[in-house]
Order: C-alpha cells, then structure tokens, then sequence
C-alpha cells in the first residue's frame, strides 16, 4: 500500500517538473519527487511483522527482521535530497538576483 | 597501498581547505600530486572497506578502473594546472569532485556508485556556476537531481529483487535466481535513464547545451572532458558486466543511435564554436556508450582515451580563444590560427584525430571500431557510424580552414607558455600513438577478460 | 623502309590527285549550278586559275601563328589524304586505312586553320570558327554512330576491307538505308553546304574564318578546303556505296554525290548555328542510334 | 634493391624536412620538394623497371603491408612523375601562400600516401595511404582563391574513402581477411555490395558522375601546382580503385547478351558516359580556363571509367594509356594556364587575350597538351582514344559511343576555346609588359610535352608495360608489330601517320616559303565591315564564347541543386534537434524520460 502511495508521489513530483515554471515550484517539486522516492526505499526494506534488525539475547530467526539496508541507504538518500534542495534554492537566490523574477517565462531567452 | 587513499585525500584536504582559504589552491595542488603519484603505484585488487567483505563498499582495481584512474587524474591535473587564474574560487569544490570521480571509478557498489554520482553532480552544478548563467546552472541541478534520483530507485528495485548492491553480485545473482527478463527491465531502464542524464544521451541531455554554451576552459574542459569521461567509465562497466538489457536493448541502441546522429547534425547547423564542440561531445559519449552497449570494450575505451586528450586541447584552446577575443561566432574568428600557429597546430592534430584520420590516434580508434563492429556482423549500425562521422568530418574541416584562414581583420589572444606546452605535448601524443599503439592496445587487451573474472569469482569471496 | 617511302611517294600523288580531282569537279558544279540558274557559269578550270593567282600574290601577315597555322592546316589535310584510297587496290598505305585515322587527323587540319583564323584576330574569324567547332559537334556524332554500325557490320575499319564487304554483300547504301540518309545529311554539314553553311555565311560574319586572308595564305587554305572536301566525299563514296574497284567508277560516284549535295545546297537557306545542332540531335541521332540497335544488337 | 617502405619514410621525412627549412626560407623549401620528387620518381622507375623494388616492411609497424605489382608500378611512376614536374613551380608560387612551409609539407606527405596506396598488399595499408592522401592534400587547397572547395572536396572524398572502407570491413567480416585478393573470393550479394561501394570510392575520387562536382571547384580554386597535380596525379587514385573493383570483384548477374558483359559493368559504362557528356557540357561554358580544365578532366575520368567497364584487352590497354596520356596532357594544359596566371594574375579567358605574343612556348605546350587532349595525332591522347574506340565498337555498346564520340569532338570546342580567346585574338594593352615562363617553369612545360609527343609516336614502351600490367588482371595481351597496334577491326600505326603528317607539313612549309614573302601588319589592321575600331577590347571575340549553343541546356548541372538540398536538409534536421531536444527546458527531459517509461511499462502490461 505505502508503495502505491510512494509511486503516486513520484508521478505528483514529476508532474510538477513538467508543469511548473516557478524555480521555487520546481524545487518544491523535485522535493515531492524525492520524498515518493525515499519513502519508496523504506518500503523495500518492510517485512510484514518483522522485528527490528537487531541482535538481542532472543533466538529469533534472521529471516524475521525487516531488511535494515534500506534504512541505511535512506538515510544517506535524505541527506544527499537536503543538500541538492539547498544548492537549488541557492542558485534560485541567485536567479532572482539576476533576473529579478522566479518565473522563468518572464527572463527572456538566455 | 589503498585506492581508498584516492577518495579519502580529496576529502580530508578539502575539509582542510574549508578551514583555512588561504591554502586551499596549493592544497587542490597536493592532492592532485597525490592522486597521480598513487594511480601510478597502486596494485590491482579487491579492496573492501571496513571488513565487511561483500556486505560492505568494495573498491575494484582493475586494469579497467587503472586506465580510467590515470586518464582522468593526470588530465584533471593538468586542467588544474593550465587554468590555474580560475581555480581560485573553485578549490574545495574541485577536491569534492576529484572525490567523486575517483570514487566513481573505483567503487564496486551500486549505491556507493550512487553516493559518487551525487557529489560529482553537486560539484559540477557548483563548477558551472561560475559561468554566471545560474538559470542554465539550474536546469543542470533539477535534470541532475531526477536522473539521479532515477537511478536511486531503478536500483533499489534491483535490490529489492537481488538482494544485493555488489555489483560483481548482481550478475550471478540473477541467474542463480532466474529472475525474468521482463521484470528486469524496468529497474534497468531507469538506471539507464539516470545515468543517461550525467552522459550527456540524447533526450535526457537539455543541459548541456546551457551549460556549456558559456563555459571557459576549466569548466568546460572538466564537464565535457573529465567528468564525462568518468561517467561513460561507469556506464561502461555496468554495461559490461552488471545490466542485462534484454528487452531493453532495443531502446537503448535507439537513444544512443539517436545521440549521436542528432548532436553531429545539430554540431553541423552550429555557428558557434563552443556550440560545435558541445554538440560533437554529445555525439561523441552517445558513440562511447553505443559500443559498451554492444559489448566492444576495448574499442570503447580506446575512444574515451582519444576523446578526453582532444577534448582536453579543443575545449582549452577554445576557452582561451574565447576568453581572449570576447567571441565564439566561427565567423568573426576567422584566422585567428594565423597569429597562434603552435596552438592552431595542436588543435588541427586534436580535431583530425577526432575525425579519425590516419596518422592521429582517433583513426587507429575509428578502424578498431569497425572492425569490432563487423566482427559482430553490425551493418546497419556501422554504416551508421561512418555516415555520422563524415558530418563531423565535415563541420570540423569547415571549422579548421575558417580558423586558419582569414577573410578579414583578424583577433588575437594570448595563451600562456604551459597551455601552449601542455596541448603540444598531448598533441604530440595523439600522432605518435596514432602510428605506434602497441602498448596501448596491450595493455588494453586484458581489460575484457578481467571485468568478467570479477564476476565469475563473484568478487573473490 | 624503302616501302614506306614508295608509300608516301603514292600518298603524295593521292593527295594531288584528290586535289585535281575536287578542283575540277568543283569548277564543273559551278558550272551546273549556273546553268540551273539561268547564267552561263564560269570555265571549268576557273578554280585552278583562283588559286594560282591567290598562291602568287604578295599578301599580309597577322604574325608567326597565322602563318604557321596554315603551313598545319595544308599538311594536316595533306597527311590525311594520303591515307585515303582510291580504288580498293590503290591505296597509299594497305592495312593501316582505318576509318579513325581520317577523323581525327581531319581534325589537326582543322585546328590548324582554326588556330591561324583566331590568330588573325579579327572577331568574325573567331565567330566563324566557333560556329565551325560547333557544327561539327552537331553532325560529327549521328555519323559517327552510323559508322561504327558500318564497321562492326563488316568486322573492320579499314576503308578498303569495307569496300571489299560492300562488293561482296552489296551496298551499306541498300542495307542500311536510314543510316545512308543520315550520313548524307552529316555529308552536307562536312562540307559546309547549305543549309549547314553557318560558319562561312559570307554575307553575315564576312567568309567566318576566312575573312582576313589574301595571297597564298588564301591559295592554301582553298587548296586545303579542295583536299578536304575529297576527303569528304571519298569517304561518303568508300562507306556507303561500295567503293570502287577502278578508277572510273570512283570517279563516276564521286561526281555524282558531290553533284547531289551542291544542287541540294543551291535549294536552302541557311540555318542558324543552334538550329544546326538541335536539326542533328533530332532526328538523325535517333535514327542512326535506333538503326544501330535494330542491326546490332538484334 | 630499394625498398617501397624506405620511399615513402623517406619521403615524409623530405616532407618533414622541407618544413622545417622553409619557416624561414620557403623558397629552400620548394626546391626541396624538387630533390624529393626527383628522387621518388627516379628510384620507382629505376628499381621498379628492373624489378628491384623491395616490399619487406621493417620499420613501419603493425597492419602496413606492400607487395610490388605491375599495376601498382605503373600508376606509381605515373603520379611521381606528374609530382616531380609540377614540383618546378613550386619555387614561384611558394611566396603567394599563407603557409608556404605548410604546402611543402603537405606537398610531399601527399605524395608519400599516393606510393603507398600503390603500393598496398592489404587494404588497411590502401586506405591508411587513401585517407593520407585526402587530408594532406586537402589542406593544399585552401592555399589558393577560397576556401570553401576544401569542404568539397573533403566530403566528396571522405564519401568515397568511406564507402571503401564499409567495403573493406565487410569483405573482412566475411573472409576473415584484409588481404587485396580476399575481395576476388566473395561472391553473390556480397560481392555486389563491395563492387558497388568500391566503385563509388573510384568514383568519388575520379571526380566521376555524380561526383564530378568537387572537380571544378577544388581545380578551379586551388593554387596552380595543387591543381595540375590533382588532375595528373590526385584523382588517379579513382582510377586505380576503379580498376581494382571493376577487375578483381565478379558478382554473378544479368549478362547482357547485346553488349557481351554483365550488368553491373555497363552501368559503370553508362555512368561513365554520363561523366563524358555532363563534363564535356560543362567544360564548355566555363569562363575559367582551370575550371573548364577540371571539367575536361572529369570528362576524361569518364573515358577511363567506360574503358575500364568493357573490360577486355584492348579497353583496358585504352584505359592504362589513357590514364598516362590524360595526365602528361592535362598536367601540360594546367601548368601552362599556371604560366599565365602567374604572369598575368588571371585565369578568366573573357579577360585575357594574345598571350602568344608574350609567351609562345607556353602557347606551344598548350597546343600540344591539348591536341592530345583532343585525341588527335599525332600525341598520346589519340592512341588511347582509338583503342576505347576499338572497344566500344567491338562491344557494340551503342548509347556508350555516342556519349564517346560526343565527349571527343566536344573536347575539340571546349580546348579550342581558351585557345582561341587567351592565347590568340587580339593583343591586349593591359598585358603590355607580360614576359614568357621563367627559366624553371620551362623545364616541366617542354618535357610534358616530348613526353606526350613520344607515346603519340612510339607507343611500344607504354603497351609493352600495360601488356604486362593487364596480364596480372589475366588478360591477354594486346597484339604489336613494328608499326602498328592490332585492334579489334584493323591496325593502327602511330609512327606512319606521325611521318605521313610530319611529310605533309614540311611538303607545304617549303611551298609555302618557295612562294613570296608576306607583309607582316599588325591585329589591328583587319576587316571590320567599315568599322573603325581603335580599341584591341572591342576587336577581341572571347565572353560567351559558344554562346549558341550553350543556350542550348541548362547552366547548372541539376546534380549540384541535389546536393545543395542535401547539405540544406542535414542543417535542418540539425536544426530541428537544437530546437527539439537542446531547449534548456528541464520539463522537455522530465516530458521524454515520462514518456520513454510509459512507454517501457505499457510495453510490458501488454
């Protein structure tokens, strides 16, 4: 289910890259397009009724846990969509500083 | 010693170079002395971080990532070198990269790949931007950014039906499991697709034209030289040895077929110089991918050692040309060579040898080329290769004799002594392996049966 | 060697003999041709006396080309005629009568009289040069493809072994009667009658070529056009009708045909330099080709 | 014993040499370029006539191989020597060029490719010497009027060496073999491929139809030396490669009964007389005296075509005289037209007039290389034009010998011409101080010519070494006697009608001198019709020259409109990328990768 959900954020982020053309819209966007990716990662990694990966005293079966590499990679995934969002909104300061507008239709051909 | 010295130098000096400014230009300097003193001593092998053996990072060392290891950093040095004034601002940021291309090339892991693909990127947008177009810069991040995340979530899907991200696992893994063609090809495409974005492939390349329309010589150089070099490196070894492109394949040697009929055609209706050269490159890593996907290592690699020397000549002298007339219309360049003829020489050696004529290293290129391609049986697609390179050739002589020669008042710019030395000396080198290659060719022909041993050995584990 | 000497000697007397011969045929045509017209016609040898007064006479000069150019119009035209066999034995050199030799060293006359005309520098020569050059272009190639029909046909090139052919297997004329046809009408273009005399049309472009000479400039160069009309007409007469086995039959065909196409040209006007071009490529190419197909390739 | 390797290293290095010495003193440099080609020339004809020439490649690594044969001989000593002569004006030229140590380079690395594709055991060494070839002497055009034939002449070039290529590769994915004589093993639609792709790189270089185009504008705009050199030289490499796949390869299909040979072969023919007749077309309205040589040139590329596609042992001893005959000819007519551009600075024949008063030896070459040109005795060009006629008669090839007999009494109008308008006419004021050729230039002129007028007269040499070059293709030999060459319908002797023409004139010179002395006036003292004309401008008959009958068909050839609208296309498709997918809009890639993904998942939910 939380698949499904990831999938349609993708197609929501992908859509908004389509059809904005605000640079703060486009961020927003590939925003919502990553989150639908990270959640996505996460859903990989779920096991119906697993348990936390990690090793107790108990003698539970390795096959039970939830698969813990995905949380690992997603961690790193939200990182890496931090510092692309805030790189994004650096070079939208500069557009603006530039062009004195968000709204890529309004700079004119470069 | 430890390739991951290659990664981890970078890093740490670039932390350092955050600390004081002052030292970070003489400390991009050292790590790149580094760098290339241990690509030039490194030995081959399998190296795992942290001891995690296959459930952790690998780092591969092979005769593969060597040659992509010492093409890419002594070229990068050299970039560095030559463009010393515009370094400056940039020191950290080319650190980071060097990081990252170094890791790209050595990492054995799917999503460390990933990690790599991300801190190259990020450098590249922040190197682009010192072209002061930071609309184009933009493009390049949000296409970046939904490649890589593409790529993100064509390998998890991979994970998630092999459960490994070792890419020497993927392989066997997949046939043990026999998992279907169909299912793969989904994950795969995407992973194309993502990295497709970063090589430049036709449609998923509107950024190129942006970015390097402006570009000087070191930004330019890196994007179109370094940096693609890298990537098709990548590209190629998971072309090689971890895609399965089954159905898939079609649409890929569509794309690619595509890339580089449209960037010679689109190079051919140029009036830019700059626009020219970009348009080639496009055309030129569709080429390179083309024959990692059909399997010709050794001719693909050739081409990437060809291709990053004579971009690194044309894209320098172009930048300096640039930068010295105020211009990049061919028309008001007109002679320019007449006044630089050291620097005119170099780049007419650089784009012969990129048209592959005989005595420059790109026909020994272009005849391994075809003959790999017809000892495939591929007609179609050769006759395709040689129809697009005599567009190329023709835009290229057109290019060269309105350089050479003038109709009117010619501009003038000046080079620096070591740019001049630095493109003779690669110039010089383009002729001499364009008549003697043998070793070259040696050291090249191990390379195939090494990506496989990897494989077979399902990474020495 | 002694052959070859008696051979040029023969071939010397041949191209006197052609001389001779088309002088006075020409001055007995204009002779026929006054009579047609109502006038009585100069003398016979009317002709021979033009041309021994022309010969005698101081004239000018135009420079060293005009001069030279004349000296290799008449030797060119000269060496041509000496090839040129009479009867199917009388022939200066046997075995070396090819049908090409006459073509193309008709030409060196040609070019030798076309380099001394231009030489002159008068425009109206150069006019009528070009004019010349372009009609031969114009009747050279349906006759051309005529012969070669002729040539593959009888299995040589050599004038005499065609005669011979024809007097085994009857005339080219009979056989092969459109080809006949349009050979006449490239005859008539070789000779400048009309309506092919574009490239002299005295009252236009002043004689074309011609126009600048007098004295024995003059005289040779009407020596020239005599030999090279025999030239002409004897190889109209070896390829079509037969040849001839003695000299009186030779001579009687001769004057037939030379007589034919003078009357012929007495009838028409003149066409332009164009039309002449456009009248061969017409209808006399199509045909000519269409008949080497039906007979050749059959 | 010389080796074939050691003339072409040695060459390059003359080559490298020549550059060198001339940074600083070009005119050095140009005489180098006469040592050096005097010296190829001399050692291929030297060791090559005494079968000493020796094909061990040593020094030159990898797939290089040579072999020495008669055909490769021939052509070798042909190009070497039509490079030595034309090396002799290099001296004088050498100063009008941008680059001059750049020309003297590329002058002898040209010639060193054209040994070596002579040369070549494998076809990898063919092309390697091929391409060699093209670059170098592309980069000579430039040196000239314009730039822009340079372009040409690389796409037409690379066309052809590029369709030679794919036909290598192809024969080598079949027979696993790079070697000449793999080509001679393929058979069916395979060998059709390869012949027909070989045969358009002996086109393209040729300068046959419809490749023809690069000729005038590379002849007409290169330096002077560059161009004679391209149309003796250069362009037989069409000619060789035509003969290689013409002869080597026999793809089994249609025979025609009608013309005894196969298809494919008569529409080489037909091709070829296509070139006759849209060169000779076009020659003749050319005002540039190099350009309408270029077309003449093409046209003859034309005969060399038609006699190669008969085939049999008189055509092809026709096509090897021709290709000997065309370039001392052509070379002549280039070099003295080079004459007379380099002391007038003009090569349009509606400005120029009377140059024989100035330059008659120069005059005297052209004459001669002309009437070779021309086909007409008793020079070289006549020899070979009657056998290619013997052939097509014997072949009865009909629509062939219409455009042959065309193609030669045109090459009459179209040679007469600058004849006519340039040497001759009036004596222009303009051109009063105008001297003949220097001392140099005379040396090439006068030897082109001897050599041209000796195998008019003497032609036993020149058979007896195509007899031997037509039997490694495993022809018969063409039957000689003392005098004459035994056609397929009767004998021709060229000595006879040399002395036979050679009697008349010296019988009418001693008539004409025996007769009374002329009175030597001026040009400007002819008839006018009663005019007075005082100006040499208005009496001279030289613009439109045959402006009748060029009224006759259309000024452009319809081909080059083709490949206008080809080069038009490219830039538009290439336009239409730009706007298409190099947009700088980040959606127009989010938009393809969308749609490439829809359509890989709707591909596979069906």
């Amino acid at each position: 289910m939380i698949q499904y959900a990831s999938i349609i954020l993708i197609m929501l982020g992908l859509y908004g890259l389509l059809t904005n053309r605000n640079v703060i819209k486009i961020i927003i966007s590939l925003n919502v397009f990553e989150i639908g990716l990270n959640l996505f990662i996460i859903s990989v990694g779920y096991v119906d009724g697993g348990l936390a990966p990690i090793l107790t005293g108990n003698s539970t079966s390795v096959l039970s846990f939830v698969d813990p590499l995905p949380h690992a990679l997603v961690l790193t995934s939200i990182v890496i969509g931090v510092g692309t969002t805030a790189l994004g909104l650096a070079f939208a300061k500069k557009i603006y500083a530039k062009y004195g507008t968000y709204e890529i239709d309004e700079m004119g051909v470069e | 010693m430890n390739p991951v010295l290659l990664i981890a130098i970078p890093l740490l000096f670039a932390f350092l170079s955050i600390m004081n400014k002052k030292f970070a230009r003489p400390l991009l300097l050292v790590a790149l002395l580094l760098d290339v003193y241990l690509v030039f001593t490194i030995s081959k092998g399998l190296y795992s971080i942290g001891g995690f053996s296959q459930y952790g990072i690998n780092l591969l060392v092979d005769q593969y990532s060597l040659i992509g290891l010492m093409v890419v950093n002594v070229v990068f040095f050299l970039t560095v070198v030559t463009n010393c004034k515009e370094v400056k601002r940039l020191s950290t940021v080319l650190l980071v990269a060097l990081a990252g291309v170094n890791g790209l090339l050595l990492t054995n892991d799917l999503f460390n790949l990933f990690v790599f693909l991300e801190i190259v990127g990020i450098s590249a947008y922040l190197i682009t931007s010192g072209n002061k177009r930071p609309l184009a810069t933009f493009n390049y991040l949000v296409q970046g950014t939904v490649g890589s995340g593409l790529y993100l979530l064509g390998l998890i899907l991979l994970y998630s039906m092999t459960g490994t991200l070792n890419m020497a696992l993927i392989l066997p893994t997949i046939v043990d499991k026999a998992i279907p063609l169909s299912n793969l090809a989904l994950p795969f495409m995407l992973m194309f697709i993502g990295l497709g974005v970063e090589a430049k492939l036709l449609p998923f390349n509107s950024w190129v034209k942006g970015v390097l329309q402006n570009a000087n010589a070191l930004t330019s150089v890196l994007i179109a030289g370094v940096f693609a070099t890298t990537i098709a490196l990548t590209f190629g070894r998971l072309l090689s040895t971890v895609f399965v492109l089954g159905s898939i394949s079609n649409i890929v040697l569509v794309i690619l077929a595509v890339t580089m009929l449209a960037g010679e055609v689109a190079a051919f209706a140029s009036k830019r110089i700059r626009e020219v050269l970009l348009f080639s490159a496009i055309a030129q890593s569709g080429l390179i991918i083309l024959l990692f996907a059909n399997g010709l290592v050794i001719p693909a690699i050739m081409l990437i050692i060809a291709n990053i020397v004579s971009k690194y000549i044309l894209f320098t002298i172009t930048g300096k040309m640039v930068d010295g007339t105020k211009t990049d219309e061919i028309e008001s360049l007109q002679g320019v060579f007449s006044k630089n003829k050291l620097v005119g020489f170099a780049f007419t050696v650089a784009s012969l040898s990129v048209i592959g004529l005989p005595l420059f290293f790109g026909f020994i290129v272009k005849l391994n080329i075809l003959t790999s391609l017809f000892s495939q049986y591929q007609l179609f697609l050769s006759a395709l290769i040689l129809v697009v390179s005599l567009i190329e050739g023709t835009y290229f002589v057109k290019l060269l004799i309105k350089l050479w020669y003038s109709v009117g008042e010619v501009k003038t710019f000046k080079v620096d002594a070591l740019v001049k030395v630095v493109t003779l000396i690669f110039a010089l080198g383009l002729i001499v392996f364009g008549v003697y290659t043998k070793p070259l060719t040696d050291s090249l022909m191990t390379v195939p049966e090494e990506m496989m041993e990897a494989i077979a050995e399902r990474g020495n584990f | 060697m002694s052959v070859i000497l008696m051979s040029m000697l023969i071939g010397l007397g041949v191209a006197l003999f052609g001389f001779t011969l088309q002088t006075t045929i020409g001055g007995i045509n204009r002779k026929v041709v006054g009579r047609m017209q109502k006038r009585y016609g100069p003398k016979w040898y009317q002709e021979f006396l033009d041309i021994f007064k022309a010969l005698s006479k101081r004239a000018i000069s135009h420079g060293w080309i005009y001069d030279f150019g004349v000296i290799m119009a008449v030797g060119g035209i000269t060496a041509t005629a000496m090839f040129m066999p009479i009867t199917d034995s009388l022939v200066a050199f046997a075995g070396y009568d090819n049908f090409f030799i006459f073509v193309y060293l008709l030409a060196v006359g040609m070019l030798g009289m076309a380099m001394s005309a231009s030489g002159s520098g008068n425009p109206l020569a150069s006019i009528g040069v070009m004019r010349a050059l372009t009609q031969m272009l114009a009747y050279e190639v349906p006759f051309m493809v005529v012969v070669i029909t002729i040539i593959k046909v009888s299995g040589t090139s050599s004038l005499t072994g065609i005669m011979e052919f024809q007097q085994a297997n009857g005339w080219f004329a009979l056989s092969l009667p459109i080809g006949f046809g349009v050979a006449f009408l490239s005859l008539l273009g070789m000779l400048g009658k009309k309506p092919f005399e574009t490239y002299i049309a005295p009252s236009e472009i002043a004689s074309g070529p011609m126009v600048e000479y007098g004295g024995k400039q003059l005289g040779l160069l009407f020596v020239m056009h005599e030999i090279a009309t025999f030239i002409e007409v004897s190889l109209f007469v070896h390829l079509f009708l037969g040849g001839a086995s003695n000299i009186i039959e030779f001579l009687a065909k001769y004057f037939i045909v030379y007589t034919v196409a003078n009357l012929i040209s007495n009838l028409n006007g003149r066409f332009k330099i164009d039309q002449v071009v456009v009248f061969f490529y017409k209808w006399p190419l199509a045909l000519a080709v269409l008949q080497a197909i039906w007979v050749l390739w059959r | 014993m010389f080796s074939i390797e050691l003339v072409v290293l040695s060459t390059l290095l003359a080559g490298v040499l020549a550059y060198i010495v001339s940074i600083k003193l070009p005119k050095l440099g140009s005489y180098l370029t006469i040592l050096a080609s005097l010296a190829v020339f001399s050692v291929l004809a030297y060791f090559g006539f005494n079968n000493n020439l020796d094909a061990e490649v040593n020094l030159i690594p990898q797939f290089v191989l040579f072999k020495t044969s008669m055909f490769g001989l021939y052509f070798a000593i042909i190009v070497s020597f039509i490079f030595f002569m034309v090396s002799f004006f290099n001296p004088y030229f050498i100063k009008d060029y941008k680059y001059p140590a750049a020309y003297n380079l590329f002058y002898l690395m040209a010639l060193a490719g054209t040994i070596g594709v002579f040369f070549a055991s494998n076809f990898i060494t063919l092309f390697i010497f091929f391409e060699i070839v093209v670059w170098t002497s592309m980069f000579l055009i430039p040196l000239g009027k314009k730039r822009k034939p340079t372009v040409t002449y690389f796409v037409f070039s690379t066309v052809g060496s590029f369709a030679m290529l794919y036909a290598v590769m192809f024969t080598f994915s079949i027979t696993g073999s790079f070697d000449l004589a793999a080509i001679s093993v393929l058979s069916g639609k395979s060998a059709l491929l390869v012949y027909i792709l070989l045969a358009v790189a002996g086109f393209a270089k040729l300068g046959a139809y419809p490749f023809y185009v690069w000729l005038p504008k590379v002849l007409g705009k290169s330096p002077d030396p560059v161009s004679a050199v391209f149309s003796g030289g250069i362009e037989k490499l069409g000619a060789f490669i035509a003969f290689m796949a013409i002869l080597r390869i026999s793809p089994a299909s249609i025979y025609l009964e009608a013309v005894g040979m196969y298809l494919q072969n008569y529409v080489i023919a037909i091709f070829g007389a296509i070139t006759i007749v849209v060169g000779t077309l076009q020659a003749i309205r050319q005002d540039d005296a190099k350009k309408l040589l270029a077309y003449s040139s093409a046209s003859n590329g034309g005969y060399i075509l038609v006699a190669i596609a008969m085939s049999s042992s008189i055509s092809l001893t026709g096509a090897m005289y021709h290709i000997l005959a065309h370039a001392l000819a052509s070379t002549a007519a280039f070099l003295a037209i080079a004459v007379v551009h380099y002391r007038t600075k003009t090569t349009k024949i509606s400005e120029l007039g009377g140059m024989i008063h100035h330059m008659p030896l120069t005059y005297m070459v052209y004459l001669m290389a002309i009437i070779s040109m021309a086909g007409i005795p008793p020079m070289g060009g006549f020899i070979s034009k009657w056998l290619i006629f013997q052939a097509v008669i014997n072949k009865q090839m009909i629509i062939v010998a219409v455009a042959t007999f065309f193609g030669s009494i045109g090459s009459f109008l179209y040679v007469f011409r600058p004849l006519a308008a340039l040497f001759l006419g009036q004596k222009l004021p303009k051109y009063k101080g105008v001297k003949e050729a220097p001392f140099l230039m005379m040396i090439p002129l006068i030897i082109l010519t001897l050599g041209s007028f000796y195998i008019g007269v003497i032609p036993n040499q020149v058979i007896d070494f195509s007899n031997k070059v037509i039997a490694e293709f495993g022809f018969g030999p063409l039957l000689m006697n003392e005098f004459g060459i035994q056609g397929a319908n009767g004998t021709l002797s060229a000595p006879i009608i040399a002395s036979v023409f050679g009697l008349g004139v010296v019988v009418i010179a001693i008539i004409f001198f025996i007769l009374p002395k002329s009175r030597k006036v001026g040009l400007m003292d002819t008839y006018t019709s009663g005019e007075f004309i005082y100006t040499e401008e208005l009496l001279h008959y030289s613009a439109d020259f045959y402006a009748p009958f060029e009224r006759l068909y259309p000024a452009k050839p319809l081909i080059s409109k083709v490949y206008a609208m080809i080069k038009e296309k490219v830039n538009e498709l290439g336009r239409f990328f730009k706007y298409w997918f190099f947009t700088n809009k980040p959606e127009v890639t989010v938009l393809w990768i969308v749609l490439i993904l829809t359509l890989l998942v709707w591909g596979d939910i069906l």
